[in-house]
């Protein structure tokens, strides 16, 4: 299985949750201390283990914050 | 200054609750001064974008709600911070946050407070009151209203939400001890 | 309600202005920056038994308007400035018919989509252009969230004393900005009743029909019987408005040198420079139009013919500009205050009172 | 008139008397189509309570010659707007019905129309369609056939360029707010009582405040279809109604 | 068809000169009293391959233009007085977008629904009010058959010239008279391409997109980075139009001692009563308007700092007057014929020649 | 960016870099509704040839940071005006698409809709519907739910005096023009992917010169639903899809 | 049976025929010579005896050109 | 008159061919004359309503093709009989239908000719020619226009309507030569 490794834009995420809602592998949280200007909480690529490039959080986030890597 | 007249600007950008701070200090002005006025001047996109307001209070008319140059200007953002550090009348206040602006304001006509907004506001909840932190700082600094009448506005606009309302009580007196120690 | 003093902004003094007015009903359409005018309306109006209705389009706005009025409501709607001139055909065919209404557009910038923020482009189309026909139509500029509240009232005395609709002619700056507004009911005098409404041959007095027209002179009716007929008879009204119906306010003529004419926020912005001119010594009054039509030509021109300066401040590129022109001679010095003087270059910017200082200054000195 | 003569079928009450025939062209149903209104109404005794919103057609005129309270032409496309107004500011006594052309209702008036009747709105809507713009010299129609010549379409309209006639009847049937939308046409005595059926149907939807109600009157227009008026009626018969079927397209007791 | 002489009417020479200007497309709405300009290209232009297309309704049109201009055509509209209301809205966002187009405006009795025959009573909307936001337009007035004709390709070029809407005043006279018409495509001046216009990012020179926009100043443009920057461009190509577009003819001035002005189907009017004064020996002349905006102001001052009398010919309740007013100081004597000076009541009525007559012997005798 | 590093998924090329995130509120779908779009473009290879006619809404926006040669924001409702115009002087292979809310396609815009479906305008329609007006500030729209509270419908919609939400999928069907139309939504990838279907297949329509165009796709409003975002996807799946049903409802090779 | 008399108002009777085509007794015929100022031929009421009062007639003129009387 | 100039008003209700007549004078006179203007003058209402018609023809400029006193007005029916009785001016003529204005004319300073127009166009075919017999009188009676040049314009009209021209050309012939012989 493809290894994945997932780069989040902290000028771009806007911490709606999406991305963490739809892993199915649970390699995204939710920060708890890394806030946006405007006081939003970010998403985190917590578990890069687990992560196997499926990429669907990308097209689950808005905000064009998300890229995903698989690493070779 | 004879009769007392006040202006102040607060700047952030939008959801930061600049408009808030303002709203709440002119509720406020309201049982002191004969006239107040706040007008808001927020860009089309209310998201992500610069947002402030302007309040005036005094006990004569207030011709302008509009005025380029302020008493105080609350520059809660480095956003606003070009925009807004010329508009500080000579002898103004210009409250802005310490973490942004580690270096020295060229000005030397102005009076200038530092204020730790986003460490303070951490330290008591989160970024989200910082807009409170600022309300109170000002009030510290310039005593044009009375902190109670501000505490009642406070108490006024979270009623029911009592977590908040702590929250943000406590960084108001943060704030205005922050302000008055300045 | 009455003599309460609330912390509202000139949006929401629109609200109580035609609550206080006895308005039975708003329709409207959001657009910004006077979202809050038909949101005020939403929440206060349904629950006092009064229409409240969110229509799909500006058009419908202005037929909605239409059809209240000819049953004899007192019908409001807000809108700014697009919306605005989605209005021009109905609000003529309004004219035409001679049934009354209160628009209050809320002036953003432009031309077209513009900006959602306050500017003061929309003079010309209120006061002279807009739909076809050449009819005409009493504009009011508030300058104040208390004389919007006000303004609003008088509108509807106005539009059932003519029959005829009438403009509240505000601005993003007026409408956004709270302040201080005592609340009251305002007298006028009494009007006769709306015998020509439609409710129903039936309930007529007389038990004959009704018959409302945007053709009239062309579908003879009572009123007028041809098309030259209510051509006088709208000529008629007009010369009248003209007579008796301009209205302003004037500061410190006596003295001055220099006359500022503005409505408006730039009025308001004007009278700050105005303060701060006469304490650095310069001689400077002003003239405020209430009524922006009719406008108060006589006034302006008493003041030119003193051969004083005239400096016109409006947020536009020129528009009230024309109407201080047609008032004075070749000879008089006209200075303009315009958008192009706004202290900052995008869709927040506006006139500050400092602007209209330098130009005081170079008009002075 | 004569003692010993009693009138079995005359002209309606509702009728204004002018001394003059009606500005309608030779064959016009515009007339047949306000009989059939007038006759509603005088059976259902709505003349002392009703408002008749005329819209921009060459039936505006049938506004100015029914006795009763009366406005038109209001603006283009717009009457079920104003219609709508009045509704909301009237006691549920009063009738408000607009009488419409088909370019009126459903092209300029799309907006209008739809959004009443998505709103449920308790008035009623004639639309007398003649598949053409009568007033302005029979121009082409968003209900006009498809092949059909008119001043603007002068080889037969095509569905590539022109597009596809609209169905109003159907269309209004769709939205959720009306409660009724039926199609006649006065082409025989037969389809003449059977449309007189379907308004006043229609004006008993509005009087017992159930929702939005529509009756679309196929009509003549000898003038423009370049055809005597006896013929035009069969065209109608026969030619019209494969694309525009005569019949209830809804009919509810109560909005769901 | 070049340089054949025809017998058609006012409507129909909109065609032909459409025709020869080259327009790609017609969009349009019908409405009385211009019904053969839409049945004319109706039947004219697609067995041309140019584009036909009846629209759903006069806002629709507009919007039709709209889209069409964007894509770099030359397009073309026509309507009477409520469609033309009902166009304001989009009109403005043309201004603002800076896109060209061609409206021809054949101008009926008026407010609102009025009659469906001639009249003068838009001057005021086309030329200074209308849509929102203050832009301006070049108002073109034809006063023959064959002018219409020459008009229509000069709109076309001073639309694209200033890539901006223009509107050709004409009325249900001029429209619906049939007179004899030379055909002939008029030369102009070679314009740039329209670089502006989208056509697909791949077919685009430089490989680059294009965006328009009727929110310049609030979105940045390359051309319009800010408001003010988009409110500076719009008021030097406004002053520009002001500066090199006045158009005019002058009928013996030489000798005047009362100098008429009018346009359209009134100057034909007044030009019949010129000569017929002049034949009782009164020095009469006259100033014809043919661009109504920008307005020839200087040319009717000239006439009174000399000293003549003015006399304002318009089938309105005075419209135009109101330009003559800006153009003259106080003391001159003004006068007007107006609609209420119709020969005959109904909407058939029209100013005659004799009525005008009348008003320059009460003037001059 | 790194050598052993292969991007599988990122930013759709035809977004045009910006510093700043675009002005879309926290889960605004306005940003997924446009990547759909992006998406099927660069599938299809349409980037070169398209024209985006960008409506009145949050999403005007895309207009501008699509790298595609643009148009925005049209008069409020006229997108489809605007975009039939452009089809008629553009060549076959130009592809015209709008970009609209709900309240700008089926309130101020049904005419402008209703009316291009009818002539079988070879233009795509995109509707993103989030049941409110966003950018005005959340009033309710044509489609907000019945009991939806929205501020000015403070006390929930009824269906007496607000009406009844519009289908507009459904509606457009109706239309004889209307060669496709569909409703999508993005509450999952699942979801996300079905909607790039019905766009691919509306934009093929299109490319086939076979008739007009249209998907809706449901979207999340947080800032004036009042919800988290995530949230805001769970109503959609459980309450909203109950009024607007997900799926095709038309679908034809030609038109008849 | 009963019998009819058919009144046909000169003024208003345009001549489109309509009542001719459904007068199912045969009563009313086009004239031949009775023109209204367009130049139109009127209806007659020309067999009186075969009339029957139905009032068919009245409902398909659209011009209200028609009253029908029973005779007493 | 010195140089030649005309005009003349046609004028009948809907449907009765005033205008048709004026269009097929004004076209036979560009055969002539330089300038031709003709001006319709109908009510909203097209129907069963006065609709009339003015033409000019001229070697010169025709500034106004609206004028209220005219050289010559046709008036083949009496609605219009009021309105333009007037309208003729001085030394001017008045065409008239005979049956109509069995009554004298109280107008002695122009010439009248009254025609039994509606005799002769039921004698030819119907009433639906009466407009070209009145055509025909006009040109008879005033010869401004050669009957030739008219003659072509009716045969361009009824193009492949042999019947209808045959009928037309027949009342037109009658027409002139009443006139000619009034
Ligand atoms: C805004 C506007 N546009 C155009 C017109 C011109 N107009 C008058 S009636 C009409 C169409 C009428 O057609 P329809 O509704 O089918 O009724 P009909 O005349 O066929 O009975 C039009 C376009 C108008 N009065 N107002
Ligand atoms: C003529 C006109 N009226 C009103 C507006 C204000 N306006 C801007 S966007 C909008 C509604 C947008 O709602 P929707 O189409 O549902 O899109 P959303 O913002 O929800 O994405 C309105 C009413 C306008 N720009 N123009
Ligand atoms: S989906 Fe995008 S915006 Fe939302 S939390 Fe994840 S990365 Fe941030
Ligand atoms: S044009 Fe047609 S609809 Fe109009 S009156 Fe004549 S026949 Fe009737
Ligand atoms: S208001 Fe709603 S639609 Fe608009 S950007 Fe915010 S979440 Fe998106
Ligand atoms: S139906 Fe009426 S108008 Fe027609 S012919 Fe008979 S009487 Fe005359």
């Amino acid at each position: 299985m493809a290894k994945g490794s997932v780069i989040i834009n902290e000028d771009f995420c806007l911490g709606c949750g999406y991305c963490v809602e739809f892993c199915k592998k649970k390699s995204l949280t939710m920060s708890q201390d890394n806030y946006t200007s405007q006081g939003l909480l970010q998403a985190n690529f917590s578990e890069p283990e687990s992560c196997n490039a499926c990429g669907l959080c990308v097209i689950m986030c808005p905000h064009f914050a998300i890229e995903v890597y698989k690493v070779i | 200054m004879g009769i007392e007249r006040h202006n102040v600007i607060f700047a952030g950008v939008g959801g930061m609750g600049a408009l808030t701070s303002g709203q709440l200090l002119a509720k406020a002005a309201m049982k002191k001064f004969k006239n107040v006025t706040w007008y808001p001047n927020i860009t089309t996109a209310r998201r992500n974008a610069p947002a402030d307001c302007l309040v005036c209070y005094s006990d004569t008319m207030i011709y302008s709600q509009l005025i380029k140059d302020v008493e105080t200007a609350v520059v809660m953002n480095n956003i606003q911070f070009d925009t807004m550090k010329n508009r500080v009348k000579s002898g103004g206040l210009l409250i802005l946050e310490a973490d942004d602006y580690a270096e020295n304001i060229e000005r030397k006509d102005i009076q200038v407070i530092k204020v730790p907004g986003i460490k303070i506001s951490s330290k008591i909840a989160n970024p989200r009151v910082i807009n409170t932190v600022y309300l109170g700082v000002y009030i510290g600094a310039t005593k044009t209203v009375p902190h109670e009448l501000v505490k009642t506005e406070l108490e006024k606009r979270f009623e029911g939400k009592n977590e908040i309302l702590k929250m943000n009580l406590e960084a108001f007196k943060e704030g205005v001890n922050f302000g008055e120690a300045a | 309600m009455m003599d309460e003093v609330v912390f509202i902004d000139g949006n929401e003094a629109v609200g109580w202005g035609a609550l206080a007015a006895d308005c039975d009903a708003f329709f409207g359409y959001p657009i910004t920056p006077q979202n809050n005018i038909t949101e005020w309306f939403a929440k206060e109006y349904p629950k006092r038994g009064r229409a409240f209705v969110q229509t799909s389009s500006e058009t419908a706005s202005i037929n909605w308007l239409y059809g209240g009025a000819s049953v004899g409501k007192r019908v409001i709607t807000s809108t700014s400035s697009p919306g605005w001139a989605l209005m021009q055909e109905t609000l003529s065919h309004m004219a035409n018919t001679e049934v009354p209404c209160v628009i209050v557009l809320v002036q953003r910038g432009g031309p077209g989509q513009g900006t959602t923020r306050h500017a003061q482009m929309d003079y010309t189309s209120a006061t002279k252009g807009g739909g076809n026909g050449g009819y005409k139509n009493i504009v009011l500029g508030p300058y104040s969230a208390q004389e919007a509240h006000d303004l609003v009232q008088v509108a509807f005395y106005l539009a059932d004393k003519y029959i005829n609709p009438v403009i509240v002619l505000s601005d993003g700056i007026i409408g956004t900005t709270l302040e201080t507004v005592t609340l009251k009911k305002l007298e006028f005098e009494k009007l006769p009743e709306k015998d020509w409404a439609l409710r129903g041959k039936g309930r007529q007095k007389d038990k004959k029909r009704r018959v409302l027209t945007s053709a009239q002179g062309l579908v003879p009716t009572p009123r007028n019987p041809s098309f030259v007929a209510l051509q006088n008879t709208l000529f008629e009204k007009h010369s009248t408005m003209e007579r008796e119906e301009i209205r302003y306010e004037t500061y410190q003529l006596e003295d001055a040198d220099l006359v500022l004419v503005a409505y408006g926020y730039s009025a308001r912005v004007s009278m700050e420079a105005m303060s701060q001119a006469r304490g650095i010594g310069l001689k400077v009054g002003m003239i405020r139009p209430v009524t922006l039509w009719p406008f108060p030509y006589q006034q302006v021109k008493e003041q030119a013919k003193k051969g004083n300066k005239i400096l016109v401040v409006e947020d536009s590129l020129g528009q009230m500009l024309m109407d201080v022109k047609m008032a004075c001679d070749d000879g008089t010095e006209i200075g303009l205050v315009s958008c192009l003087d706004r202290h900052e270059v995008m869709e927040g910017g506006a006139i500050y009172p400092e602007k209209v200082l330098d130009k005081i200054r170079a008009m002075m000195e | 008139m004569n003692d010993n003569k009693e009138l079995v079928a005359g002209t309606p009450k509702i009728k204004i008397n002018v001394p003059v025939p009606l500005a309608f062209c030779q064959g016009c149903q515009h007339g047949s189509a306000t009989r059939v209104i007038w006759d509603s109404l005088e059976d259902l005794g709505l003349e002392d309570r009703i408002i008749w919103v005329g819209g921009v057609t060459c039936g505006t005129v049938s506004a100015f010659i029914s006795d009763v309270d009366a406005i038109g032409p209001v603006p283009h496309g717009r009457a079920p707007d104003i219609a709508s107004a009045m509704r909301r500011l009237s006691d549920k006594e009063t009738i408000i019905i607009t009488y419409q052309g088909d370019g009126d209702a459903i092209a300029i008036g799309t907006e209008s129309l739809i959004q009443a009747a998505a709103r449920a709105e308790r008035i009623t809507v004639f639309m007398v369609n003649n598949v053409n713009y009568g007033t302005t010299g029979g121009q082409m129609a968003p209900t006009t056939l498809i092949g059909q010549k008119t001043t603007t379409s002068p080889t037969g309209r095509g569905t590539n360029k022109e597009g596809f006639p609209i169905n109003a009847a159907e269309l209004v049937a769709v939205l959720g707010g009306t409660a009724y939308s039926a199609r006649g046409s006065l082409t025989s005595p037969a389809n003449y009582n059977k449309t007189k059926k379907y308004v006043k149907k229609a004006l008993q939807k509005q009087i017992d405040d159930i929702g939005f109600s529509f009756v679309e009157i196929l009509s003549a227009c000898p003038a423009n279809w370049g055809m005597p008026p006896v013929e035009c009626l069969k065209w109608i018969d026969n030619t019209l109604t494969k694309q525009y079927p005569l019949g209830e397209f809804k009919d509810l007791d109560a909005l769901v």
